[in-house]
């Protein structure tokens, strides 16, 4: 195994070790050093971020790379376009945080923090890197264990521990059926390496299916799709900013979705009843997302919530099993990273300036931190798909991918969801940015510059990959399917005034009118989306989500809960068989028999007598 | 007769009728000589005894079964003796008698193992009756002499039955010797014998018959009821069954043998039943014997050759544990001066050694495996499932399950816990006292250790 | 000829056997049990006789007959002085008094 | 026939004599009726020797026992007032086993006694030597429960006189 030099695996080898080996160091570096910490991590991720881009310009196509394990089992670890591309946006993404975090304040304990950071980087770029399914389940699961030391860390609140154990559960839980689902990979097809399995894809027989939905929930857990997202959002409320801004918001997507892609492109052939329960998720993901996010007064959980529905986008784009649909998903994966890590990164930066959360006691901001606010209107934009950014022409090719495949219903829903997105976007610039100043905000200065840098560089990007849609397309999307297996053959990317645009145009019109009627009848900003929040039937289903109804989590602890005092009562049953009635039954009888000496010589007389006769008389009874 | 074991029972006849001239003089020196008449007695037999067991081949035993149970006999009896003259037999009986009882009793029960002829067997039962009952009423408290009381109408009647049997067996065999009787089965002998048999468990005291031996085991003074449970209601009645029941070989044995394990297996369950609730250390001890009496019988009841030697075994072990159990009961009723279980408590950390013989003798009585009683009772239990008996064979491992269940209880109740607060300023018996109880429960744990050289010598009695 | 006094011996064993086994079982007063006892040991000296002259070896049957008595003597001496003992401490003859051992 | 009948009916009279009468006295002397039936019986069976052993104690030496123990617990006999019941219903009870045991005991014994071994050389050994030599454990025997009888009397009363001091 050769470690670092030119040949393209040596570079390959470079985002897995180097980080691992300085994240134990980091663990090394004594409390008092000031920003020693940060400056290593920065350095480090921005090496892997050479190292990824540098295996860009190599190329080649599926570099292979073999590590002996115990001899007997080989490790593969393989590169092909979709990997490369996954990669460079991991490293980009941690480079991007570690320089973001370098100021936050509540991350818990620093030392931890980067720890944890980098090793997340080792296990991202170890799931997208390697071929042998085990090893990916490897990296996959040590991702949940960051995850819940991430929360953890982050305050000694009681509601912060729960929350890491809920997140901690969920993801376990889709982790271990997901496991599960690769054992009955390796059944069969007797080997677990997705380049060979790809050769021949499984077929949705039996075991097929049932393997397929069990790697599903894992993949939909990860991504943060509708049933299971439910600890995104109690995140968003109690952990920072920053492991918001990195892992809900840009490593989770990527990875979900990237093995989303895998597995329905690429190790699966999947039939059609599959590919439209797919799609019924995606749509339900991200209408009642939105939906929720609308009526939302903090700042992240909103957020969170349209994370948690863009998410739906993403899978209709890989569901449609078209090329244009599939160059959709991908896109608006690179994209949604790109603007809702900028969008937390804002979300942090006004949480460290003003300390508050809560958007009705913000407003006015504008004046006083211009930067942040000129970020979140560019990224703000850009998730609901205003024309001249990403947003909107990775939307575009996911609705021409759903289109295609001719259920204009699904369209239909992803129409809804992004009016109502950037109806809740209008609502939260207008109460945070707009508005009326509030006193206590006066002395609010603009966040220091380690912060507002990743924000610049995140919202740059959005524009760059908006205005020059096809340089990310030709370069990075459309090897990655190819190499999948699916050949585009239209052109990709490039801006066509059809009826899309006009429809994207409405669509903006529309939520505006939401929002300037909210304004006028309830005439507090944050208030704009009361009218839908108390609507005659909408407030109902609100009220039930509020109590936690359709969260899988809450519905488990309450079944679990009802079945432990069933088996409670078992267990005294039994106890009371096998313990109290014996016991009673011999005391009853040794009594009866000591009642029974009655001491009188005369009655023991007797009752020898009769014996005695009883006996001579069975043993004269021989017949002979 | 078996002439050369002669001596064994003439000594100890002499001795004790020369005991009342000794004891002009000075009682004390009446006292050593009986002493030392059972001593000598047990030394011979003893050395007799390991040598035919470490050198089975050099010595040829005459006859195995009658050297061991005169080796059973005479370790009782010496343990007894002298156990009661550290007791203070004095004060509650004239002692020249009561040692030239306990002489006669060992001489009329080595001659009673001896003897080949069945009416002399019933003739030495009545030796036996006649000083044991007198032997009961050695306490002075008022329960002695009811004891003595019962046990006389209670089991007395019984040799009639015996008689009957006998004359049966007379009118139908040429003589009344075992040898004889033996080879020419014939059904008014077998009658007569199943007599006598019915005539020997009532003496035997098990089950339907078993109501003398409560009374008379809580009543008699406690070193006479050891010498009673230990040696004499077996000797004196299970001995005689399982020497029919060697006769009876070639007999056919269907309806008797039915009778034995209907009995024994009763006996089993309401000793074993019988003892929970009980509030009086020594009755719940006799209930224990009951129950293990019927251990013995079922042994005998199989009538196979596996089944006889495991009621000697069982017979032997359970000699020794039960005397160990009662001697401790005697040690605890001269310290505290009550046998009631529900005053005493935390007797472990007063009288440590009595504390913990009785606990390895308890646990040898409900089998627990490293000690010798638990070696029987597997031989029993063997020897009922070969012959078919199996519901029987449950019902044995269940009930002594349940005696492991009263013995724990009575032990937690009696030896741990708190030191009751009227027992405080009780000391250990003298040592003398205890000498015979260790002894004992040394002989339980080495007869466990060296089961294989016991068995392999039990079994040439059949 | 002589096998007709055996059953008829047999039969009038029961007999006597039986009356004094109903003295033993009914009477109350300790003497009264003793004389119960002896009838029943008179049956087994009769038993002893027939069975002695079915098989005509009489002789034998004398020996036994008259260890049987000596025995039979001895024993009812030894009762009668217990009997004395107990009424000499508990003043009483009646054995339904003698019961407080129980249970 | 007829004297082996009338034997057993003085025997029958005596027991059951002893049985039902109220006074102790009385009984005693049934009792020794009783045994002299039997002697007579044992002459009837020509058993010289066991018939005089027979009257001479069972007859004298028990009876004598039996009335000297009545009157050492004289005045105890009224204060047991025995309901006269128990011995008035005997007779009844008597006729029924009678009655049972006539039809089951002797056609049972009948066929039993078939199997006795009657091919006994009659009487030629002489009582004497039967009991001294061939019998000879159980004189060694007869010594010990002697002994024992006397130890066991001695052993009974030894503790009444400290008792009484």
């Amino acid at each position: 195994m050769n470690l670092i030099n030119s040949t393209p695996t040596g570079i390959m080898m470079i985002p897995l070790i180097i980080p691992l080996i300085c994240a134990i160091l980091i663990l090394f570096i004594s409390e008092k050093t000031r920003y020693v910490r940060e400056f290593f991590s920065v350095i480090v991720t921005a090496v892997s971020l050479w190292a990824a881009i540098k295996l860009f310009k190599i190329g080649g196509d599926n570099l292979e790379l073999v590590f002996s394990w115990f001899s007997s089992h080989k490790l593969h670890f393989k590169l092909d376009y979709l990997s490369m591309f996954l990669l460079f946006s991991v490293s980009m993404f941690s480079f991007l945080i570690s320089i973001y975090s370098i100021s936050i304040p509540n991350k818990g304990n620093p030392k931890i923090f980067y720890f944890l950071l980098l090793l997340t980087q080792v296990a991202s770029s170890g799931v997208v890197l390697s071929d042998n399914l085990l090893l990916m389940l490897f990296f996959w699961e040590s991702m949940v264990i960051f995850l819940y030391i991430f929360i953890y860390i982050s305050s000694n609140s009681q509601q912060t521990k729960s929350t890491a154990l809920k997140t901690f559960l969920i993801n376990g839980i889709a982790d271990i059926s997901m496991m599960i689902g690769i054992a009955m990979i390796y059944y069969i097809t007797s080997t677990l390496s997705i380049s060979e399995i790809s050769k021949t894809k499984i077929i949705m027989t039996g075991w097929g299916t049932l393997s397929f939905f069990l790697i599903l929930i894992g993949t939909l857990t990860k991504a943060g799709a509708f049933p299971f997202h439910t600890w995104i959002p109690q995140a968003a409320l109690y952990s920072n900013a920053s492991f918001m801004a990195y892992i809900p918001a840009a490593i989770d997507k990527l990875l979900g979705i990237y093995f989303l892609a895998r597995i329905s492109l690429h190790i699966f052939q999947i039939n059609l009843s599959v590919q439209i329960i797919l799609m019924i998720i995606a749509s339900i993901t991200i209408i009642a997302a939105v939906m929720m996010a609308l009526i939302q007064t903090d700042y992240k959980r909103l957020l969170s919530y349209h994370a948690v529905s863009q998410t739906g986008y993403m899978i209709l784009g890989i569901s449609t099993l078209n090329p244009i649909g599939i160059a959709g998903g991908l896109f608006h994966m690179i994209n949604h990273a790109t603007y809702k890590s900028c969008l937390f990164m804002t979300a942090g930066s006004v949480e460290r300036q003003t300390q508050i959360n809560d958007i009705s006691k913000l407003g006015g901001l504008f004046w006083k931190m211009p930067a942040t606010a000129i970020c979140f209107i560019i990224s703000a934009a850009a998730i609901s798909g205003i024309a001249p950014l990403n947003g909107y022409f990775s939307k575009e090719l996911v609705y021409k991918g759903t289109l295609n495949t001719g259920y204009t219903i699904f369209f239909y829903a992803a129409e809804i969801g992004s009016v109502l997105t950037l109806a809740s976007f209008l609502k939260l610039g207008h109460s945070v940015f707009f508005g009326k100043l509030n006193d206590n905000l006066k002395g609010t200065k603009e966040a220091p510059l380690t912060i507002l840098l990743p924000m610049i560089a995140l919202s740059c990007i959005c524009i760059i990959f908006g205005f020059g849609a096809h340089l990310p397309l030709s370069k990075l999307i459309q090897p990655s399917i190819v190499s999948i297996g699916y050949i585009p053959h239209t052109e990709l990317s490039g801006f066509h005034l059809d009826n899309l645009f006009l429809i994207s145009i409405t669509i903006i019109i529309f939520s505006l009118t939401l929002h300037i009627s909210g304004f006028s009848i309830y005439g507090k900003p944050y208030k704009t989306s009361d009218h839908i929040h108390y609507a005659p039937i909408i407030k109902n289903i609100y009220q039930l989500a509020e109590k936690g109804y359709f969260d899988l989590y809450e519905i488990f602890k309450r079944i679990f809960k009802s079945l432990a005092n069933i088996l409670f009562k078992i267990d005294r049953f039994f106890d009371i068989v096998i313990d109290k009635i014996p016991s009673n039954i011999s005391i009853i009888f040794s009594s009866q028999i000591s009642y029974i000496h009655r001491g009188i010589y005369n009655y023991y007389m007797l009752a020898i007598f009769i014996f005695v006769v009883v006996y001579l008389m069975y043993l004269g009874g021989i017949k002979w | 007769m078996v002439i050369d074991l002669l001596s064994y029972s003439l000594i100890p006849m002499f001795s004790s009728l020369a005991l009342p001239f000794f004891a002009k003089k000075n009682i004390r020196i009446a006292i050593i000589l009986a002493n030392v008449a059972l001593l000598s007695g047990f030394i011979n037999i003893s050395y007799l005894i390991i040598n035919s067991i470490t050198k089975p081949d050099i010595i040829p035993i005459i006859d195995p079964l009658t050297v061991f149970l005169i080796f059973t006999i005479y370790t009782v009896a010496l343990a007894i003796s002298f156990f009661s003259t550290y007791y203070g037999i004095e004060k509650e009986a004239n002692p020249i008698s009561y040692y030239s009882l306990i002489l006669l009793s060992v001489s009329a029960m080595t001659s009673l193992v001896m003897v080949r002829d069945l009416f002399s067997l019933y003739l030495f039962v009545e030796i036996l009756a006649v000083c044991s009952f007198a032997l009961i009423t050695s306490d002075i408290k008022s329960n002695s002499i009811e004891a003595a009381i019962k046990y006389f109408f209670l089991t007395f009647p019984a040799s009639i039955l015996i008689i009957l049997g006998i004359s049966l067996v007379l009118a139908s065999q040429k003589a009344l010797d075992f040898e004889i009787i033996s080879v020419s089965t014939n059904i008014m002998t077998m009658i007569g014998l199943s007599f006598v048999i019915i005539g020997f468990l009532i003496k035997s005291g098990v089950v339907p018959f078993h109501f003398w031996t409560l009374d008379v085991y809580q009543g008699a003074s406690s070193p006479i009821s050891a010498y009673l449970a230990g040696i004499i209601t077996k000797i004196g009645g299970i001995y005689a069954i399982i020497k029919i029941s060697i006769i009876m070989k070639y007999y056919p044995v269907e309806t008797i043998s039915s009778i034995l394990l209907f009995t024994s297996i009763l006996t089993i369950l309401i000793g074993a039943f019988g003892a929970i609730a009980q509030k009086d250390m020594k009755r719940m001890l006799a209930y224990s014997s009951i129950s293990q009496m019927g251990y013995i019988l079922a042994g005998v009841s199989t009538f196979s050759s596996t089944g006889i030697i495991a009621a000697v075994f069982h017979l032997f072990n359970h000699a020794t544990f039960k005397t160990v159990l009662f001697l401790n009961s005697a040690c605890i009723e001269k310290q505290t001066g009550t046998t009631n279980m529900t005053e005493l408590k935390g007797l472990e950390k007063k009288m440590p050694i009595t504390s913990w013989t009785s606990i390895i003798a308890s646990m040898s009585t409900a089998g627990i495996p490293p000690l010798s009683g638990f070696w029987s009772k597997i031989l029993v239990i063997i020897a009922l499932w070969q012959v078919g008996y199996i519901k029987s064979a449950i019902i044995a491992i269940i009930a002594s399950i349940i005696t492991l269940g009263y013995f724990v209880l009575m032990q937690r109740k009696v030896f741990f816990g708190k030191l009751a607060e009227k027992l405080t300023e009780i000391k250990e018996v003298e040592s003398p006292l205890l000498l015979p109880v260790i002894i004992m429960s040394l002989m339980i744990i080495l007869a466990g250790i060296y089961v294989t050289y016991i068995y392999s010598y039990l079994e040439k009695i059949m | 000829m002589q096998n007709i006094y055996f059953p008829l011996d047999w039969f009038f064993i029961t007999l006597i056997f039986f009356s004094g086994a109903y003295c033993m079982i009914v009477s109350k007063n300790i003497i009264k049990l003793l004389i119960g006892f002896e009838i029943i040991s008179k049956a087994s000296i009769i038993a002893i006789i027939t069975s002695g002259y079915l098989i005509s070896n009489i002789n034998l049957a004398q020996s036994i007959i008259i260890v049987m008595i000596l025995v039979e003597a001895v024993v009812i001496a030894t009762g009668l002085a217990l009997v004395v003992k107990s009424y000499r401490i508990n003043k009483t003859i009646d054995i339904t008094k003698l019961s407080n051992m129980k249970g | 026939m007829i004297l082996y009948v009338l034997i057993y009916l003085v025997i029958i009279v005596g027991v059951v004599g002893a049985v039902i009468s109220k006074k102790l006295l009385n009984s005693a002397i049934m009792l020794a009726i009783a045994s002299i039936g039997i002697s007579l019986l044992l002459f009837g069976y020509s058993a010289p020797w066991a018939a005089v052993f027979e009257l001479s104690v069972c007859a004298g030496l028990i009876t004598v026992l039996f009335i000297s123990a009545v009157s050492l617990v004289k005045n105890e006999e009224d204060t047991t007032k025995e309901k006269q019941i128990k011995y008035s219903i005997f007779p009844l009870i008597m006729s029924a086993v009678v009655i049972l045991s006539s039809i089951f005991i002797p056609e049972y014994f009948e066929k039993l006694s078939s199997y006795a071994n009657t091919t006994q050389n009659g009487n030629e050994l002489k009582i004497g030597d039967i009991i001294w030599s061939i019998r000879g454990i159980d004189v060694i025997a007869q010594i010990m429960l002697l002994a024992g009888g006397v130890f066991a009397i001695k052993h009974i009363f030894s503790y009444v006189k400290k008792q009484e001091e």
